[in-house]
């Protein structure tokens, strides 16, 4: 049951993740990553992280496509006219791409044995519930997550000050 | 207050700096923004008291140095080292950039704001106990910078810099946070006690996982550190940046990657299943930054992209001592890092009070004469290039010896025998420099005075260069007193 | 319920697809797109060990990542908006005014 | 103090050049050099006394650096030429007229310092930082107030000698690391236990460091073939700085074979002995054959250079007694010389507008003081007997036979050599009829009558033609003085290598 | 005693920094100090010589540089001495160095009139310091001192030969004899360094007192503690004689000496005839112990001497500048001379050498009266009819010619006489050579008459050339040496032989040959001579000329290609690997190759600067393929 669902929710990952390297249109390519943002949220809740699923789909689905699309709208490029500038480039980048698929393939299925044991992630863990996260948040990580909002406020500032008229 | 109190502190008060500033930009009025210089000053002098009062508490010693907040950050005697380097660089820079920003017509309080936070990002890096504080703190640091190598928003080499900047430092992010993921997925923690601990006994997969991690970790720092073959934004970067902050992030940026390397390398992932491949890498790619750097700064004719690629080749030299891994590699690195300070500020120090107009040039033929129409700022460029190409009485040439007894101690042959014709080769475009100060100028134009402030920035790091080589006895104590090993 | 391995490999080939995306497009809109794309992928991987690690650390990793990745986004967008303002194509290859 | 003043005394004057105006600059540089001077003198009694002077101070003990000066024989002698050199090109040196004499004269004030600094230091680090230190002023002497295609020759010889010495930073990190003692002193270097075994390429440790010193040595020479640079930089080096460049800074490379690289490591010196006294035999003939065959005149003196440097480094790496002293014997001599025969060429140049010996013919009536200063120069070069040239390559000789024949054949062939070119040089300017060769072009028609010496150029040459005929009939001081140094070395070789 | 010599040895120093520094300026002080330097200085050693008698003194004057203490490694630094030694041999060289010098000097005072002033004073200078270095030379007892003066000799013969400095052929010549003469000093130098090592001291006492050499003769000297081998000994005497040969014109060294007659005629009397050339006979005497040791190095010295003798002999039949002649009838008399020396009759050797001295020095100078009185003209054929013009000179020179041709009872006689018999007295070989120098008689009277009758007989060139007979200061000197040249054979007649005793100490007890051996050699060499003389007369009695100028072989007019051989064989391949080497090797690859590193380097950095196009997505790509390689070895190590 959750294995279909897992299928499912990968195969449309993926086709959308190609779908935002592929579409020609900035404006699909940002709507095909929404999906992609999307179909992620619910693999982080089957991967039983319900409040980074939330978050997932506030903050990216939410704030940043917008801000993408609002972005976008200002500016509407012009549909590009080719996808790849020069074949050379696509070959390259081909084969760097299939290099690191292969070591991916090689590193994560050959890793059925032994990986401390098992890779099974057993079911009913309740772990990324709002408490334990706002534990480990507030407790256990509070520096960086300090940190994290000076990185916030120089975004703003900075984002600000470089979009201000002249 | 315990030390460790001690160098938290200085932490909180720049943190706390930056939302001053914030407060204090809302307040002052267009024309009088460079007040915020003295603001951010004082807070970062504060700092330093703060700092150096912590190393003076012996922070440094065996048991002064303590990892607070759940293992997530550690002040010690080699982060408070770090910490000084860069609040004295951070005030020199505020000495530096004032008068630049009005010569370009862009005295703005943001500018401020960014460089403490940037400063702060440094900060976290160098005392991060975490995989987590590592990133946030590479990451604050890139953030501010991106923004700052933009900052002169009108204009296209800025923006192009820029651009260029956080597109590929993004990129390189997702892989220096795949990295980070691939680690933890291996050692299943994120804080470098732990993973230090658990890197002794895992095996198979695990080690697999966390080997292939650390390559991308090594991947996404050496970015940082623009160290071959991650190098290509540095050159565009620093040309198209504004000179002062080139002076700041060239100078920043590098350290605090460096540092990383030897806290998160030479300690963390110190054990040999794991050292053993990780230093066949980082040997690679200093030896491959030592040649590119060197080969690549030969032909160019504008003096800030020369410096990079001088820059690149420097940090090969400083990954010589990583590679080195050793006690000696620990102290020469943190020795030749502080030289590498003073003396790369300098050059673009120099560069930044030459800068002229509307447009950051750093023309070399442009320089031709300059040790006649400007004694002082020749004289200084001169030194700083003499530094940099590691001729003694110079704190280059000090710390280029350090580095070569670690790499020797460390039997790295190889590795030295390229750092010596990588030298070697560098002399040519340094020394250039210096005959194109010292050669006839083909015009006697004078250029207006440059501003006290900002030449007496260059001259306390002319002084430091020159102290440093002649009385290397003053640093070199606190280094073995900073060093991790 | 899938192996961990099956989510691993998802990452992965998002973190491909992402970068791959990063070698070929040039319009940098896209191009921060795909850094998102291969943000994300790590998210999901940290979140994969995490579960599998019974560990909170991955998933407080992967809400700062959240955090960071917006803003680096909402600057490279302000970024843009000047670079648009100043009246430049969109297109990063425009961006080659300084080489050598 | 005394010794330490040696390096401070031209060092303040180098610094005061820029405070003082330009008509006062060469008596403030003979100030400080004079002191210096006076010093070497006193070191050099001291020596001779037995009692050499040796200055300690604390520098950085953490990292293992000593500030120590000392001056045994060969030093002091050493010194007294570099002082006294110095002295001769500043009072060559015309300020008058010449754009950025400050400068100038603070550069030939700081190579000084440097070269001193190189002759005292007892630190590897500072022997280093010295050896660097030299190089720096000749790079603006050169470049910027050079002829010709100045800047890359003074690249090129910086780059070339810099490379050299790189390689023996190495070799002093590698001793450094070897000898357990955490200092860079040469008494503590030398017992640096290093294993026999092969380190790298078949050669040992020991023999690696060797080779690294060896390198830079023989670049500073230069020893043949390793003098690819030295053409060009002294074509364009203007002749005061010239003098002191041939005169003392080329004599540092023997001087570090004989102060640190056979005395850090005598087994690997015995090893190498025989490569680096064939390429010195080599490089005798090489260089004399050369000489023979230019046509201009300070090429000629260059290559003539060369080859004599060659004999000097050939008696310093025979590892003999005799050979050793005949060396430091002859770097003295050598300097003084070739001090004097650089003046000359630069002089006639600078008066008859030529460096060409087809347009150079003839001058000796029209120039009798010249004529006769000339000619006991060039017969002190070519090694006259009762000159200061021979007892020095006597003992070289000696040296040489003691190790090998075929060896002191090849320097016996240089020595026939040199009368040949020497006279070639003397006689093609200074015999003939004036004006034989310049048909070639009327625009530059040559006028003997220029070519007489000054009474301002008999200072400087009147002193060089003085010590060469004192050394030449009473070595005996000189001699002794370097032994005082010399048989330090002998002791070290007598166990070390035995 | 020691002042004395001292006061020898530097009265002509003196002299020549007068004359250098001062003389220019009074020409008579000039004229009066040069020759009167000489002469005090033979005065000197007039006094020392009698005061020494038969004995010898060693005068140290200083310590030239001491041995340091401590352990020696290969070789020593030898302690070396300058002084000065004084036993029979040096004493009869000094006094012909003085005596015969200060006669050549007092002539050349009114030949030399025609130069300048600063040539005059220059010349007289020059004269001096060779004087100084021939005596410093003779009196030396170390092979430093003999180097220093044996160089200074080949130093001021080069300025003597080269004083016409304006003239290419004198330069050329200088040049050529200074550079034959360094070649010497090297022999003698390497022979002092097989000593040095071999000994361990640079004295020739410590030499003579070596190994083998004791049980010869000198048992006086038998105190060393060395063994030398007898190799040893041969390489050392070898390299001397290579000194040697060089110094006195032997073959193979010999060519500079014809060229030499560029120089005035008072030097050719001077250098080329009484002193300098028989400098290599003196050092094969005082070595003598050492050549008794080496009978390898000591026949070939005895070879070379004879096949000089006879070579140069040829030679001087053919030639027609009459200092030519000249010229090569001292290298074939000195010749004799070494063959002497070589085979141990040092006597008579020496015995040659002097009364060589007074008949070569007179007919030289007689020679300059005649180019003097022609106004320059030394060639032969351009003179004649002199007889009724140089009434005085005439007989001057036939004197000479007769002694030289060894005419009874002319000194020539006796001394080449002696020298015969000793070569049929001694050694297996020797006789040969007696019988070849026999021949060489022969030749040497024919050669000498032949340039006689040339010179005087015949008719003038042009009658109206208006010839003068030199004035009396250039005649007294030369009536001096011709009487000198007609007794000086009394001191050693064959009967009593007082040169002989009075050397012996010093090269050894005379050997007298049997009265029947002298007898027969008189008669055989009497024989020659007349021979010679009448062949001579036969062909040059009637218009000699003519005779004279008759073309010769070409092989004999080039001197048997000597010099053609040396140009072709040592010059000229020197000169051009030289050229070879500087473009071959210096400008490709000793300076090319440094260029060319500096040449790549900029080429590669070239390359990095394409690399960096300035595309993004190219960094990208780079950051990515580069990432991918660190993985991949990463990863290669654990699986």
């Amino acid at each position: 049951m959750l294995r279909v669902l897992f299928a499912l929710l990968a195969g449309l990952s993926v086709s959308s993740g190609l779908g935002v390297v592929l579409n020609r249109r900035p404006l699909y390519a940002a709507l095909s990553l929404v999906v992609n943002m999307l179909s992620l949220a619910v693999i982080f809740l089957m991967l039983s992280a319900q409040f980074l699923a939330a978050a997932q789909v506030i903050v990216y689905a939410g704030a940043v496509m917008v801000l993408f699309v609002f972005v976008i709208a200002l500016l509407n490029p012009a549909r590009e006219e080719a996808l790849v500038s020069d074949p050379r480039q696509l070959l390259f980048g081909a084969v760097v791409g299939l290099g690191f698929a292969l070591v991916a393939g090689i590193g994560f299925l050959g890793l059925t044995q032994g990986f401390g044991g098992s890779t099974d992630l057993g079911s009913g863990v309740s772990l990324g519930s709002i408490q334990s996260l706002g534990r480990a948040l507030y407790q256990d990580f509070a520096y960086p997550f300090e940190a994290t909002s000076l990185v916030l406020v120089v975004a703003a500032v900075g984002a600000v000050y470089l979009s201000r008229g002249r | 207050m315990s030390p460790t109190d001690l160098g938290l502190a200085a932490q909180v008060i720049v943190a706390a700096t930056v939302i001053v500033l914030l407060l204090a930009d809302a307040f002052t009025p267009d024309d009088r923004k460079s007040v915020l210089a003295l603001v951010a000053g004082a807070g970062v002098v504060l700092a330093l008291a703060a700092a150096v009062a912590a190393a003076g508490a012996g922070v440094g010693d065996p048991g002064g140095g303590r990892v607070l907040f759940n293992n997530t950050l550690a002040v010690d005697g080699f982060a408070v080292f770090f910490e000084i380097v860069f609040l004295s660089l951070t005030i020199l820079v505020l000495m530096l950039a004032p008068a630049y920003l009005d010569r370009r017509h862009i005295q703005k309080g943001e500018f401020y704001i960014l460089l403490v936070a940037a400063l702060a990002g440094m900060m976290v890096m160098v005392s991060a106990a975490s995989l987590m504080t590592v990133f946030i703190g590479v990451e604050l640091l890139s953030i501010a910078l991106y923004i700052l190598s933009a900052f002169l928003r009108q204009e296209e080499r800025s923006q192009e810099a820029g651009l260029k900047y956080l597109l590929i430092g993004g990129f390189a992010s997702g892989f220096l946070l795949y990295g980070m993921a691939l680690v933890y997925g291996g050692t299943g923690s994120t804080d470098l006690t732990h993973i230090g601990a658990a890197l002794k006994v895992v095996s198979g997969d695990r080690l697999v996982f966390s080997v292939a991690g650390i390559g991308l970790l090594l991947v996404g720092i050496a970015f940082k550190a623009s160290a071959a073959p991650f190098h290509a934004w540095t050159p565009d970067v620093y040309e198209g940046a504004p000179t002062p902050v080139v002076a700041f992030m060239s100078v920043g940026t590098k350290i605090a990657a460096v540092a990383v390397f030897l806290r998160l390398f030479v300690v963390t992932f110190g054990a040999p299943a794991v050292s053993s491949r990780w230093t066949v890498l980082l040997g690679g790619v200093a030896g491959l930054s030592m040649l590119v750097g060197a080969v690549g700064a030969l032909r160019q004719r504008d003096l800030k992209r020369m410096l990079a690629y001088s820059s690149v080749a420097q940090a090969g030299y400083l990954l010589l001592a990583v590679v080195a891994g050793n006690r000696a590699g620990m102290v020469g690195g943190l020795y030749y890092l502080a030289a590498y300070a003073a003396m790369t500020f300098g050059a673009f120090g120099v560069v930044a009070l030459l800068v002229r107009g509307d447009r950051d040039g750093g023309d070399i033929s442009g320089l031709r004469g300059l040790g006649y129409r400007h004694p002082a700022l020749g004289g200084l460029l001169a030194l700083f290039m003499l530094a940099l190409a590691g001729v003694p009485p110079t704190a280059g040439f000090m710390g280029k010896l350090f580095v070569f007894v670690a790499a020797v101690k460390a039997g790295y042959a190889g590795l030295t025998l390229i750092a010596v014709v990588s030298s070697a080769i560098s002399l040519y475009y340094y020394l250039r420099i210096v005959i194109v100060v010292y050669s006839p100028p083909d015009n006697p134009r004078r250029p207006q005075a440059a501003d006290p402030l900002g030449t007496a920035a260059v001259v306390v790091a002319g002084a430091l260069t020159l102290a440093l080589g002649i009385f290397p006895g003053l640093l070199y104590d606190l280094a073995q007193h900073s060093s991790l090993l | 319920m899938p192996p961990l391995s099956l989510f691993l490999l998802l990452s992965a080939l998002l973190f491909i697809t992402g970068a791959s995306g990063v070698l070929l497009r040039r319009n940098p809109l896209v191009v921060f797109m795909c850094i998102e794309l291969m943000l994300n992928a790590a998210n999901l991987a940290f979140i994969a060990f995490s579960r599998y690690h019974r560990d909170m650390a991955g998933q407080v990793f992967s809400l700062v990542v959240i955090a960071v990745a917006a803003s680096e986004v909402v600057v490279g967008l302000a970024l843009i908006v000047a670079i648009y303002k100043s009246g430049r194509a969109m297109d990063i290859d425009g961006l080659s005014e300084m080489k050598g | 103090m005394s010794l330490l003043l040696i390096l401070l005394a031209p060092g303040i004057a180098a610094l005061a050049t820029t405070r003082v105006q330009t008509r006062y600059l060469r008596e403030l540089a003979l100030m400080g050099t004079a002191v210096a001077f006076a010093l070497s003198i006193v070191a050099a009694l001291s020596a001779l006394g037995g009692a050499p002077q040796s200055e300690t101070s604390a520098w950085a003990p953490a990292a293992g650096l000593t500030f120590r000066l000392a001056a045994d024989g060969v030093t002091a002698s050493l010194l007294l030429l570099n002082s006294g050199i110095s002295l001769l090109a500043i009072m060559a040196t015309r300020t008058e007229g010449m754009r950025r004499p400050h400068l100038f004269m603070a550069m030939l004030l700081l190579a000084q310092v440097g070269a001193a600094g190189v002759l005292l230091a007892q630190d590897m680090v500072l022997f280093f930082i010295f050896w660097e230190l030299v190089l720096v002023p000749f790079l603006v002497l050169i470049a910027v107030f050079g002829e010709g295609n100045r800047e890359n020759a003074a690249l090129k010889m910086l780059i070339y000698t810099s490379l050299g010495s790189l390689s023996m930073l190495v070799s002093i990190a590698t001793l450094f690391v070897l000898s357990g003692s955490h200092s860079f002193l040469i008494d503590d270097l030398a017992h640096a236990n290093l294993g026999g075994g092969p380190a790298f390429l078949g050669l040992s440790a020991a023999q690696l460091a060797f080779a690294g010193f060896a390198f830079a040595f023989a670049i500073k020479t230069p020893l043949f073939p390793f003098h690819g640079w030295v053409a060009d930089a002294y074509t364009s080096c203007p002749t005061p700085a010239l003098m002191v460049l041939a005169g003392v800074v080329s004599k540092l490379g023997p001087y570090g074979f004989y102060r640190v690289a056979i005395r850090l490591l005598p087994g690997a010196a015995h090893d190498f002995s025989w490569v680096l006294m064939t390429l010195a035999a080599v490089g005798i003939v090489y260089g004399a054959l050369l000489a023979l065959r230019q046509r201009d005149t300070k090429r000629t003196v260059i290559y003539l250079s060369v080859s004599h440097m060659c004999f000097i480094t050939l008696g310093i790496v025979s590892l003999t007694s005799a050979g050793l002293a005949g060396g430091a014997l002859q770097m003295v001599n050598h300097g003084l010389l070739i001090t004097a025969m650089f003046f000359i060429v630069g002089h006639l140049e600078t008066r008859l507008g030529t460096r060409d010996r087809g347009r150079l013919a003839g001058l000796s009536s029209a120039a009798p003081v010249l004529t006769g200063v000339f000619m006991l120069i060039a017969l002190a070069v070519l090694g006259l007997p009762g000159l200061n040239g021979f007892a020095g390559e006597y003992l070289i000789m000696a040296g040489a036979y003691a190790r090998s024949w075929p060896i002191l054949l090849l320097a016996a062939s240089g020595v026939i050599l040199a009368s040949w070119y020497t006279l070639r040089l003397y006689q093609g300017i200074m015999n003939g009829s004036p004006g034989a060769g310049s048909e070639e072009d009327e625009a530059a028609v040559v006028v003997p009558a220029r070519a007489e010496l000054a009474s301002a150029d008999l200072g400087i040459l009147v002193p060089l033609v003085v010590a060469a005929i004192a050394i030449g009939v009473f070595p005996g001081p000189l001699v002794n003085l370097v032994n005082q140094g010399v048989v330090h070395l002998s002791r070290v070789l007598a166990g070390g290598a035995g | 005693m020691g002042t004395l010599l001292v006061l020898g040895l530097v009265l002509p120093l003196f002299g020549f920094g007068l004359n250098r520094f001062f003389g220019s300026a009074n020409r008579p002080g000039v004229r009066v100090m040069g020759p009167v330097a000489i002469l005090a200085a033979f005065t000197c050693f007039a006094v020392a010589a009698v005061a020494n008698g038969g004995g010898h003194v060693d005068f140290v004057i200083y310590r030239w540089f001491e041995q340091p203490a401590g352990p020696v490694v290969g070789i020593p630094v030898p302690a070396v001495d300058i002084d000065l030694y004084l036993d029979p041999l040096s004493a009869v060289m000094t006094l012909v160095i003085t005596g015969v010098g200060f006669l050549i000097h007092a002539y050349a005072s009114v030949y030399m009139d025609e130069e300048g002033d600063m040539d005059y004073a220059r010349f007289f200078a020059h004269m001096n310091l060779f004087v100084f270095s021939m005596l410093l030379l003779v009196l030396a007892r170390n092979f430093v001192v003999l180097t220093i003066g044996w160089a200074m000799v080949g130093l001021s013969s080069y300025l003597l030969i080269g004083f016409y400095h304006r003239r290419p052929a004198a330069v050329l010549a200088a040049r050529k004899a200074f550079v034959m003469n360094v070649i010497g000093d090297v022999g003698i130098v390497i022979a002092s360094l097989i000593a040095l090592r071999a000994v361990g001291s640079i004295s020739f006492d410590a030499l003579f007192a070596a190994g083998p050499i004791c049980g010869g003769t000198q048992e006086v000297f038998c105190k060393s503690t060395h063994f030398v081998s007898a190799v040893t000994l041969e390489a050392i005497a070898f390299f001397l004689l290579v000194g040697a040969v060089a110094k006195s014109a032997q073959v193979p060294l010999h060519t500079w000496l014809p060229d030499a007659m560029e120089g005035p005629t008072p030097v050719s009397a001077l250098i080329h005839a009484a002193t300098m050339v028989t400098a290599g006979v003196y050092l094969i005497a005082r070595m003598h112990p050492l050549f008794v040791a080496a009978p390898g190095a000591a026949g070939t010295a005895a070879f070379l001497g004879a096949a000089t003798a006879l070579m140069a002999a040829i030679l001087a039949c053919v030639q027609t500048d009459i200092k030519r002649v000249l010229a090569y009838s001292t290298m074939s008399q000195v010749g004799y001379m070494f063959f002497a020396v070589a085979i141990g009759a040092e006597a008579a050797g020496i015995f040659h050498l002097v009364t060589h001295a007074f008949f070569k020095a007179l007919l030289f100078l007689a020679a300059g009266n005649i180019i003097h009185a022609l106004g320059g003209e030394q060639d032969m054929r351009r003179m004649g009819g002199l007889w009724t013009r140089l009434t005085t000179t005439r007989w001057l020179f036939l004197i000479g010619s007769f002694a030289l041709a060894g005419l009874m009872p002319l000194s020539g006689f006796f001394s080449k006489d002696e020298i015969i018999a000793a070569g049929f007295t001694s050694g297996p070989l020797h006789p040969l050579g007696g019988i070849v120098l026999l021949a060489v008689a022969g030749l040497t009277a024919y050669y000498t008459l032949r340039a006689f009758l040339v010179v005087f007989m015949g008719q003038p060139l042009d009658a109206e050339r208006h010839v003068h007979e030199a004035d009396p200061g250039m005649i007294v000197p030369v009536v001096v040496l011709a009487v000198l040249a007609s007794f000086g054979g009394l001191i050693q007649p064959g009967f009593w032989h007082l040169l002989g005793d009075y050397l012996g100490p010093a090269v050894g007890a005379f050997s007298e040959a049997g009265a029947g051996i002298v007898l027969l050699t008189a008669a055989l060499s009497t024989a020659a001579v007349l021979g010679g003389m009448f062949l001579a007369y036969g062909f040059f009695s009637t218009n000699p000329r003519v005779r004279a100028s008759r073309p010769v072989n070409p092989v004999l007019a080039q001197a048997f290609l000597w010099d053609r051989a040396y140009s072709a064989l040592v010059v000229n391949p020197l000169w051009a690997f030289g050229g070879g080497l500087d473009r071959l090797v210096e400008s490709p690859l000793v300076i090319g190759v440094t260029d060319l590193a500096a040449r790549a380097s900029l080429l590669a950095g070239q390359q990095v600067r394409r690399a960096q196009s300035g595309y993004l997505r190219s960094y990208a790509m780079l950051f990515a393929a580069a990432a991918l390689v660190v993985v991949v070895i990463a990863g290669m190590g654990v699986r």
